[in-house]
């Protein structure tokens, strides 16, 4: 077995976890830190589409790992942004839970 | 010239409604809604056989085109629409939402005049549509509990017909070569389709619902009675001509389809009588005039039906006569027992016309009900069907006696009151109308006149079943007490139960969808999804 | 020479990797914040120290035992200051005790 | 043709469509409030002309426009790509956003000579942004930046959704941002399955390399499922009616007419042009019986709704239902082609109408000063073209002719019946009754009159309502196109 | 089995063990401690797979997201206990396991049935490379023949910022962002951290621009060389050195933008100059890339220091 097929049987592993924390895991924090590693997950199978594609002298493929900074990029950005709702959310409400409020029961009423 | 005809028939009742977004205008559009109609009862007079409006003539063929049937209908309906629309003027005169009513009459008029002008799927489609929804505005208008439920009904039923008319022509459509859509080229291919009966199905229970036949009847008593006299005036007397026409329009006369003529035969006698004995049982005359109403569509229906049974040509202009006839009788009658609701309905300017329209629509010597009747015997023939069509006169004259008993009940208690002049005369023209105007059409429609109905043997019988009508009455005078009362649109009360369980459902919906938009359940759905595409594709092929 | 030279990395090597696994183990295993500081910080400076010690010798060049060196300083002063960090919040009852 | 070659005269204005918002966006930050809602008004009728222009090229060429960035060609450079698809949803993406701009200009207005504030501030760029990643989307032709142009929409529009700043839209914010991570994280899952396949991510050469193998069909179903839930279809619907009924009516607009579709366009491009003969027959039904749920759920949903704005964000996720009922109708009928033109049409016209719908559903709770359908009695008489407008465009929704709604359903009820599916025409028809139901509920009560018109909170202007009444009308008026200009939508698929 | 291999089963093993650490872990404190380590051992995974670049992206990216996510479990830990309540049944829970599985054994059969050769651009990028006067193919890839994501990308950095600034009360619109990164406690000016704030940066900022200049040839970016910048400057604003500025601040603004609009400057420019957009003239494309990434790296900086300092909390004026 390659490093490559070893690495990819890894990234399986992690988006997979990475997933089942994003679905189970109640506090929005826990999902935010699923979120990212899920996404090392999918960054890990571009990583080994890369090196599985080592050629003409690279050691790796390096489109995808072109792709891969620009995800990582995005990634940190979208926690940055998640952060930011959450802990706003919670200064206003003193709690922080994706539970689903009654459609409107909060809010009153005022279509603004 | 009768291009522009055609097209001012409903544009300009729309262009008018577009006026109404200045509110300046909108104040004075109830005044001149009996101004709408006029160009559709130009049309009628001059746009007769005219060649035929077509836009996009390799493609889709919408087309705008007045054949002689049409042609009668859209007459007699403008006819009505326009005094109608004199009547309402002082009928509305202190109501402050005169302007909301005339913008829902409008559109209205707009469709039920369209549809006679039109000729191909979409636009037929849309003028049915104008006819059928806005017409809510007009049965709410009062806004008691009693109008908004009769909308409510009103609107789902609408609704419905449209769904059903809308698949059918789909269906059509599909079964014809080629993307036209005139009603002309698709048609034809509807008798050998191969599922044509389904599409005919579709198409009689569109139809059927506006034109009222039993049981999809319910609405007419509700929402009739419900509307503003001018109101109630339209939708009895014009508005479900639309369903008529629709039937003319739709059902090809090709012997493949001769059982359909019978049924309709069965179902439209059975309209005609079914509606008479509810009829009998109401109080409200305008109720009473709603029944009479499904039980007169009944008899065109059958008629109609003769006509795809026997392949006689003949039995479409008879229909159109007696349609004719009553657009005029029933909007008149209806505009009567407004007026008599403000005044006293002792007033022998009420009374007498009321007493001879009435008799007509059983077919009184002399008037054009006499005629109607007489062109509908040939098509009838001569086994049971015309003695039960003949009979059905005689239910049609116990009706309206019954009416005329009722309607000399509805008074406003304060004798002398005379009816206002703005009332009394539409009323009146619309009466005169209903009397001169079938001896006009009668002889270039159906080929029958004056003299054909004085000969002894048509006097006969056409007096035998109002005889048996009157006596019939005075027998009902004995029994009346023991009748059992019956809700307005009868069965409508089976209705109740079918509201109860689709509410259960709906909240059923609502109790699943909170389930699903909690945050766990939906990560569980997103991975099913997920994994149950990947099966469907790895499955497939 | 280069014999001895190999030996004493070995030697340096292994002896830094035993302070790093004690001072994991200390880290693991000491009840309180604080000592289980302690134990860190010996791996941190003296584990890290020996490794880089022993690894001298096999670095090509002046420049990589610099980067070696500069590696070990940076250590230090980053272990430095998140310990006293460290230290201060477990002493306010903050931190994860 | 093979974007290998250079491009296509014209394709520069690709560029154009995708650069001119993007780069408005660091302009408008550097300019701050009024130079941003300068530059965002003054972008707006620039880039319908823009559009047009991209549609009037795609129409006269009769084939997709092609425009290969830096001369780089794919598969190691990328290529920008419009079809007829793109240009129409170009076109519409103009007309809604300058639309909600207008809107947005007279709703968040802070005064003559006031300083900076958030909203009507950051309103501008994060408008920008949206439109950016819209038009990026529409353009897109290889996956990577698509899934980039699909998180620049994402970034603009979450932040829309608590412009207000109240709790519950940043909770809906939340729901929404982390549900959409999920789904962009999927996509880029398969799309890494696909480049470690074919060594390229560039539709077209992707559609010319893929096999129908499992490790494709594995990637396009995580890639469909991840859209999806950017889609918001049945059952991942839970962040939709919280975060398009809470958003300001300008943001709702947007996100609800526009943003779910730019997903729903990728899932397209997914199926048709870049993995062609992997969608079976099976997952197609799959994807119709969600939209068929959908259209159910979100209708009764609708139907039930207390507030105008949470009914209309249900009748979205009910109308995108609809999209979905094209997938299995486009495979089973020689009719196909009308039943993407139907799905295409639904789209475009349901774009337009459902902004007519928010824009005058805010109105009226700006009038009102709230939007609880109870107390909507009188609005027909204060606010007559508003109500007008609203119920047009649900006309427009029910899919009443002459309305562009009315073509969409009827394209695919022809293809339903041609495709001897006639169980999706059924769905159809109901959805339009459900339809035809709320939308009745809402205008019914608004025309009860109340003794007095009910005292208005604060006055419309009349440019906005005259704005909402030309939308609802444009929703019409697409009904009216002649057939011929749907074979637009044609241009450049696969055939 | 060679040494490298089993260097890598350590590292895979590793990699899930710290996974299942930051999904499975206590409290979210936890998890985000052992998420911080997951990124380290990310980064030594990105090495193996030869992949030096984003190995250096994840090590600093991993870092900030640390920083954030640390100081947001410190904030948030009060709102833990309602959320365990939350814990979807066992049920679910049991779904949920069972779903995520069988997505691994998906991509597990993926990986597995992977055919070989592997399809690669190496070759294209190493005949291509030269035309852009670059050394380095990944660096290539961002700004030459995969420009428009680069740029797209940077879109999203000033997006992303937009939404967090969008978060701040409207009352404190215009301020400065609040305290969450100044280190609690006693002045620590003169701490520890003091010391540290004091030491680093000169080396940080020398390695951050080191990157950034190497970038062209060897390992290294723009952005890995800002996001170096970013943390010195997180680490004197944590010690009190400095403090954040008033987002309506125009020379932060004009910072801010700088790298954009440059980058669309430049990719404009070859519409008249090159042949299209984003097209470097030849020879030129050297010079053009360090015109941008100079003024992107300052942009990025600065964009990824206010993300971690999150909204406006205090009025401009005020100062801390």
């Amino acid at each position: 077995m390659s490093a490559a097929t070893l690495y990819g049987l890894c990234a399986a592993l992690l988006a997979a976890l990475g997933l089942y924390g994003f679905v189970v895991q109640p506090h929005p924090l826990r999902k935010i830190v699923a979120f990212n590693v899920f996404g090392g997950g999918v960054f890990v199978v571009f990583g080994v589409a890369a090196r599985r594609g080592a050629a003409a002298g690279f050691a790796a493929d390096p489109v995808p790992h072109a792709m891969v900074i620009t995800g990582i990029v995005v990634a940190f950005v979208s926690t940055a942004l998640a952060v930011a709702l959450l802990l706003r959310l919670h200064a206003e409400t003193g709690r922080a839970s994706l539970r689903l409020d009654e459609p409107g029961a909060d809010e009153r009423g005022d279509g603004a | 010239m009768s291009a522009a005809l055609l097209v001012a028939t409903w544009a300009v009742p729309l262009a008018m409604l577009a006026a109404c977004l200045s509110p300046a205008l909108r104040a004075r559009m109830p005044d001149w809604l009996w101004l709408a109609p006029l160009p559709g009862l130009a049309a009628s007079l001059l746009a007769r056989g005219a060649p035929p409006l077509v836009l996009d003539d390799a493609g889709l063929r919408l087309t705008l085109a007045l054949d002689p049937a049409g042609a009668t209908l859209l007459g007699v309906a403008a006819l009505l629409w326009s005094t109608a629309g004199l009547y309402a003027r002082s009928y509305l005169r202190d109501d402050p939402e005169a302007a909301r009513f005339a913008e829902w009459w409008l559109p209205t008029l707009a469709g039920s005049l369209g549809v006679f002008v039109t000729a191909d799927l979409f636009s037929f489609y849309v003028a049915f549509a104008l006819a059928s929804l806005p017409a809510w505005g007009l049965v709410v208008h009062d806004e008691t509990a009693r109008a908004r439920r009769a909308g409510a009904i009103y609107l789902a039923l609408a609704v419905v017909a449209e769904i059903c008319l809308i698949l059918a022509f789909a269906l059509l459509a599909a079964e014809t070569p080629g993307d036209t859509i005139a009603v002309r080229d698709v048609v034809p291919s509807l008798a050998s389709a191969p599922g044509r009966h389904f599409t005919i199905a579709l198409l009689l229970a569109g139809f059927g619902l506006k034109a009222g036949l039993v049981p999809l009847h319910v609405w007419l008593p509700l929402a009739h009675p419900a509307a503003p006299a001018p109101a109630s005036a339209v939708l009895s007397g014009a508005i479900v001509k639309a369903g008529v026409i629709g039937l003319i329009r739709f059902l090809p006369a090709d012997p493949a389809l001769a059982g359909w003529g019978t049924a309709l035969v069965a179902g439209g006698l059975f309209t005609a009588f079914y509606a008479v004995a509810m009829g009998v049982t109401q109080a409200n005359p305008k109720t009473v005039l709603a029944y009479s109403t499904v039980s007169q569509m009944g008899g065109v229906t059958a008629i109609l039906g003769m006509g795809l049974a026997t392949g006689d040509a003949a039995a479409v202009p008879a229909a159109i006569l007696v349609a004719a006839h009553h657009v005029l009788v029933k909007g008149a009658l209806f505009l009567a027992v407004g007026a008599a609701a403000v005044a006293t309905a002792r007033s022998v300017w009420i009374r007498a016309p009321a007493w001879v329209l009435s008799l007509a629509l059983g077919g009184l010597p002399l008037t054009g009900g006499a005629l109607a009747k007489l062109a509908a015997k040939g098509p009838m023939g001569e086994g049971p069907a015309a003695t039960l069509a003949a009979l059905s006169a005689a239910g049609t004259t116990l009706l309206m006696l019954h009416f005329l008993r009722r309607l000399a009940r509805a008074d406003s208690g304060a004798p002398g009151v005379r009816a206002p002049a703005g009332l009394l005369g539409p009323w009146l023209a619309a009466a005169a109308a209903a009397l001169a105007v079938p001896w006009l059409l009668g002889p270039s429609l159906a080929g029958v006149g004056l003299a054909d109905t004085l000969d002894r043997a048509e006097l006969w019988a056409a007096v035998w079943p109002i005889g048996l009508g009157v006596a019939g009455a005075f027998a009902m005078e004995r029994v009346a007490h023991v009748l059992p009362p019956v809700p307005e649109g009868d069965v409508v009360v089976f209705g109740a139960p079918a509201a109860a369980a689709a509410r259960r459902c709906a909240d059923a919906l609502a109790r699943a969808d909170e389930k699903l938009r909690d945050w766990p359940v939906a990560g569980v759905a997103l991975l099913t999804l997920a994994l149950a595409l990947g099966g469907a594709m790895l499955a497939g092929r | 020479m280069s014999l001895a030279l190999d030996a004493f990395t070995v030697a340096a090597v292994a002896a830094g990797a035993c302070f790093f696994l004690a001072g994991t183990a200390g880290l693991l295993r000491f009840p309180d914040p604080l000592s289980r500081l302690h134990a860190l910080t010996k791996a941190d400076n003296l584990g890290l120290g020996l490794i880089v010690l022993g690894l001298l010798p096999q670095a090509d060049g002046v420049l990589a035992g610099a980067k070696l060196i500069a590696v070990w300083g940076l250590a230090q002063l980053a272990g430095t200051a998140v310990t006293q960090l460290l230290a201060r919040a477990a002493r306010r009852g903050e931190g994860p005790a | 043709m093979t974007p290998a070659s250079g491009g296509t005269a014209d394709a520069w204005l690709l560029v154009l469509a995708v650069i001119a918002p993007a780069a408005c966006v660091p302009l408008a930050l550097a300019l701050g409030e009024r130079g941003a809602r300068w530059l965002a008004l003054a972008l707006a009728p620039a880039g319908v002309a823009l559009a047009a222009a991209i549609t009037a090229a795609v129409w006269r060429r009769g084939d997709a426009l092609v425009y290969v960035l830096g001369g780089w060609a794919p598969p190691l450079g990328i290529a920008l790509r419009a079809d007829g698809l793109s240009a129409a949803m170009l076109l519409t993406t103009a007309v809604v956003i300058g639309a909600a701009a207008l809107y947005a200009r007279a709703d968040l207005d802070p005064g003559r000579g006031a300083p900076e504030s958030r909203a009507s501030f950051l309103f501008w760029p994060l408008l920008l942004t949206t439109w950016a990643g819209l038009n990026a989307v529409f353009v897109g032709s290889d996956l990577f930046h698509l899934f980039v142009a699909l998180e620049l929409l994402t970034f603009g529009a979450v932040p829309l959704v608590c412009l207000d700043g109240r709790p519950a839209t940043i909770a809906a914010a939340l729901r929404y941002l982390l549900f959409a991570l999920a789904g962009s994280l999927l996509y880029l899952l398969g799309t890494g399955l696909l480049y470690g396949v074919y060594g390229t991510l560039d539709v077209v050469l992707l559609a010319e390399r893929v096999r129908v193998e499992p490790t494709a069909r594995i990637a396009a179903a995580l890639m469909t499922a991840g859209l999806l839930a950017k889609v918001a279809l049945f059952p991942l619907h839970l962040w939709l009616p919280p975060a398009h009924a809470g958003a300001p009516p300008a943001a709702s607009a947007v996100l609800s007419a526009l943003v779910v579709k730019g997903s729903f366009v990728l899932i397209v491009r997914l199926w048709l042009d870049a993995l062609p003969g992997l969608a079976t027959p099976a997952a197609a039904q799959l994807l119709a019986a969600l939209g068929a749920a959908a259209i159910v759920f979100g209708s009764v949903l609708a139907l039930r709704q207390a507030r105008l704005k949470l009914l209309v964000a249900y009748s979205t996720v009910a109308q995108v239902g609809y999209l979905f009922l094209a997938f299995p109708l486009a495979s089973a009928t020689q009719l196909g082609s009308a039943a993407w033109t139907g799905g295409i049409l639904q789209a475009v016209s349901h774009a337009v109408a459902k902004a007519a719908m928010f824009l005058s559903a805010g109105l009226i709770a700006k009038a009102l000063g709230h939007d609880r359908i109870d107390g909507l009695a009188g609005v027909g008489r204060a606010l007559p073209k508003t109500l007008f407008a609203f119920g047009l465009a649900g006309l427009s929704l029910m899919g009443l002719p002459p309305s562009g709604g009315f073509m969409a359903k009827w394209l695919l009820l022809r293809a339903a019946i041609d495709g001897g599916q006639w169980w999706w025409a059924l769905v159809i028809l109901a959805g339009g009754m459900f339809t035809g139901g709320y939308v009745f509920r809402v205008v019914a009560r608004a025309l009860a009159s109340t003794g007095e018109p009910p005292t208005l909170r604060s006055p419309v202007p009349r440019h906005l309502e005259a704005l909402v009444l030309a939308l609802a009308l444009l929703s019409v008026a697409i009904g009216l196109l002649p057939f011929a200009s749907f074979g637009l939508l044609q241009i450049g698929r696969p055939s | 089995m060679s040494a490298g291999f089993v260097l890598d089963a350590v590292v895979a093993a590793l990699l899930v063990a710290v996974a299942t650490g930051a999904i499975a872990a206590r409290t979210a404190f936890a998890a985000v401690v052992a998420f911080v380590a997951y990124g380290l051992v990310l980064a030594l995974a990105w090495v193996r797979l030869a992949a030096v670049d984003v190995a250096l992206t994840e090590a600093a990216v991993g870092a900030l997201t640390g920083v954030l996510l640390l100081a947001a479990a410190a904030r948030l830990r009060p709102s833990e206990a309602a959320a365990e309540s939350e814990l979807p049944s066992a049920g679910l829970r049991a779904a949920a396991a069972l779903l995520c599985a069988v997505v691994a054994a998906g991509l597990a059969a993926v990986v597995l049935a992977a055919a070989e050769p592997a399809p690669t651009l190496a070759p294209l990028a190493a005949q291509q490379l030269p035309a852009t006067d670059l050394g380095n193919p990944v660096t290539a890839a961002l700004l030459a023949w995969r420009a428009i994501d680069t740029l797209l990308e940077k879109v999203v950095l000033l997006a992303g910022l937009l939404g967090v600034w969008s978060l701040a009360p409207d009352r404190l619109w215009g301020g400065r962002p609040g305290a969450a990164l100044r280190a609690r406690g006693a002045a620590p000016r003169d701490g520890a951290l003091g010391l540290l704030a004091r030491l680093l940066p000169p080396i940080g900022i020398v390695v951050g621009v080191y990157l950034v200049w190497t970038a062209a040839d060897h390992p290294g970016g723009a952005f890995q060389g800002s996001t170096i910048l970013a943390a010195m400057w997180v680490l004197a604003r944590m010690a009190g050195f400095v403090d954040a500025p008033a987002v309506s601040d125009r020379r932060l603004r004009a910072a801010l933008v700088a790298g954009p609009l440059a980058f669309f400057a430049v990719g404009l420019l070859g519409f008249a100059w090159a042949d299209g957009f984003l097209a470097y003239p030849d020879g030129w494309a050297k010079p053009l890339i360090v015109a941008i990434e100079v003024p992107m790296t300052i942009s990025v900086a600065a964009t990824l220091a206010l993300l971690l300092a999150g909204p406006p909390a205090r009025g401009p004026e005020s100062r801390g």
